[in-house]
């Protein structure tokens, strides 16, 4: 038996194992609709283009399984899906590419503590870097869209909260900023305590809002951000 | 000292060795006093959490000595973070005090920098294993040729009955020459037609008839038979030169006469005749 | 076995049979740089990415087989190859979006001919409306489906006849076209003056076949309409 003959073999087996009632024919048409987008689709997005019944998540979950060792994959990025070529083979189709801009070392940093600590405040990233940011580390991460204002900490002047978006998560093939590498580490090292630590509650970074965070509303007044604090105004 | 480049190129340090192992600076390359610490430390090449806070703030204070001697511009709160290390360092120093009310005691303040010390250190290697992920479209690609989704317009038209029935209406009335497009005449009747319809007439009118019996029916009153009269007039004169008709008139402001201009001439009598 | 299962049999059949020897990694790197590419690649494109003394053509081949039942296929279309959705599922990739429109002036006045005068030759409706008919008109009505052809008509050159549809009927909100309102009811409700022109009268339109019509035979070899007269030529 040839080696191709193997693998798909084996990819049999596990469908037979995990997924024996997977539709060939819904198959096929998640297996087109992936294909053929430009941007990842969620299971909502899929079932509607779906006869109705059809069991996405197993269609899915088989696709996965199918093309986990082909030349392309199916990847989960920002909870939705997409097909795109396996890592292993960057080196065939790595494109010289001229990065835009190529990203400061502040805004490298900041942008990985708004990640693992998001919802964050300016303050606190200032904090964590020891330094004070920049106007322009901020805007550039907004530029580029990886970061978004998500709400407000409620805090003595109200300061905005920063956070992570999808785009940032399909740029990283993250499926969610709880699959960040390293998280849990720097969770039990501590490192993502609250600022200053008070020991006790060990925030995760999340896209809920947080217990002390206000959702962002853009008509609300903006107030300086950081340490005004309006019982002493 | 120089390996601190190779362990985190991303973060090139410009803290370089010069001949007399004294540190060079130039302070730009650093992100502040926590990241200049920081740099420090590993050039202690020992376990950031095992690090001497006292050998620190030394090397720090250190420094910040170079740079006023090198007349080198420090930013504020390099000058801040200094002062605080030699506080602290003085505290160190010091044998230990009771803690008294609630203010940290120097340990404390040493393992609190020391915390943040590795907290900014774990961050950064966070920031680096996130920037050395499989990115999109540098490391992994999407479909290169994603094909486009056909939208296929649902044409619904607006069209009413009631457009249907104008159409056919002003469609119809337009073709029959109908009056709902012709345009509104002045009261005047064209010398033109006044001749063309005299011409017609010729051959029908008996003798001589008044010129006024000759007018269109519908010209026949107000305004309107003005200017048929003052048209007809008009044109029986120019079919007069002609040849085409014969005019008599008795006496200025009389019934003007008109006939066929084929006819023999009268005799003088009978001009008179049909008014008589 | 499942349905799946006997799908991924048959590929691996047809595998051994005719590419015993494919490469899976060759295939891999073929399955990516054709999935990334934003063009078909031709064998050469692909030759110089892949490993020295791969087979390229074979590669293709056993590709195209084993994505030959899938939902996207591999195509070779002048001599380049590349993957598109498998074309009996086309349909997911399309969206329908509505559009209001109104028709042309020239389109609802022949509309309007049609209706009150069916059965009516083109001849007719142009001899009626005083102006010749662009053929783009009757197409239009034709491809929204109000009118169509009914009939010939028994004269010289036996001209097609137009009426009006079914679907007509539900646009125009009339139970028939014997309900389209007459010349007294047009004159009442104001489409035309009290006093419509001499010669102006509004026929009574009917479904039925007229006295001098046959019903049309699309198979009856076409003339052309109009008015060629058959005792002339």
């Amino acid at each position: 038996m040839s080696s191709v003959a193997k693998m798909i073999e084996t990819i049999e087996d596990q469908m037979e194992a995990q997924s024996p009632e997977a539709n060939p024919e819904h198959l096929r048409m998640v297996e087109a609709l992936l294909f053929a987008a430009s941007e990842p689709l969620d299971v909502k997005a899929l079932s509607t283009s779906l006869p109705e019944g059809a069991d996405v998540p197993g269609l899915l979950q088989t696709l996965e399984e199918i093309y986990e060792t082909r030349g392309v994959n199916l990847c989960c990025v920002a909870g939705k899906y997409q097909f795109r070529t396996a890592s292993d083979l960057a080196f065939l189709l790595r494109k010289e590419q001229p990065e835009q801009k190529r990203l400061s070392k502040a805004a490298i940093e900041t942008l990985a503590i708004i990640a693992y600590h998001q919802p964050v405040t300016r303050a606190e990233i200032e904090d964590i870097r020891g330094v004070a940011m920049s106007k322009g580390t901020i805007d550039i991460l907004m530029e580029i869209g990886w970061i978004k204002i998500r709400g407000r900490k409620r805090t003595p002047g109200r300061p905005v909260t920063y956070g992570t978006t999808e785009p940032f998560l399909v740029q990283f093939g993250l499926e969610s900023v709880a699959h960040l590498p390293g998280l849990d580490e720097l969770k039990a090292a501590g490192f993502l305590e609250a600022i200053p630590p008070s020991g006790f509650d060990v925030p995760n970074p999340s896209d809920e809002l947080a217990a002390d965070e206000d959702p962002y509303d853009p008509n609300e007044p903006e107030m300086a951000t950081g340490s005004v604090n309006l019982d002493e105004a | 000292m120089t390996d601190t480049a190779e362990n985190f190129d991303e973060f090139e340090s410009t803290v370089l060795a010069n001949d007399d192992e004294a540190l060079l600076i130039t302070v730009d390359g650093f992100e502040g006093p926590l990241d200049l610490l920081l740099t420090l430390a590993r050039n202690q090449k020992v376990d950031i959490a095992k690090i001497s806070i006292l050998k620190l703030a030394e090397q720090y204070l250190e420094f910040v000595e170079t740079a006023k001697k090198l007349n080198l511009e420090l930013a504020a709160d390099y000058l801040v973070m200094a002062a605080w290390l030699a506080y602290l360092k003085s505290r160190l120093i010091l044998p230990q005090e009771k803690g008294s009310d609630g203010e940290p005691t120097a340990d404390e303040m040493a393992t609190r920098l020391r915390w943040r010390l590795q907290r900014l250190d774990a961050m950064r290697a966070a920031s680096t294993r996130l920037m050395g992920r499989e990115r999109l479209d540098r490391d992994v690609f999407g479909r290169g040729d994603p094909e486009a989704v056909n939208v296929i317009k649902l044409r619904t038209y607006k069209d009413t009955l009631y457009d249907l029935l104008t159409a056919y209406a002003t469609d119809r009335v337009r073709k029959l020459g109908g009056k709902s497009y012709r345009p509104q005449m002045a009261p005047v009747l064209a010398i033109e037609e006044a001749r063309e319809r005299l011409e017609r007439m010729l051959g029908k009118i008996s003798d001589w008839s008044a010129l006024t019996t000759l007018l269109p029916f519908e010209w026949s009153g107000g305004a309107r038979r003005r200017s048929a009269v003052a048209s007809t007039l008009l044109a029986a004169l120019e079919m007069a030169r002609d040849g085409k008709v014969q005019l008599q008139q008795a006496s200025p402001f009389a019934e003007i006469y008109v006939r066929d201009g084929q006819r023999a001439p009268d005799l003088p009598h009978e001009a008179s005749a049909p008014g008589a």
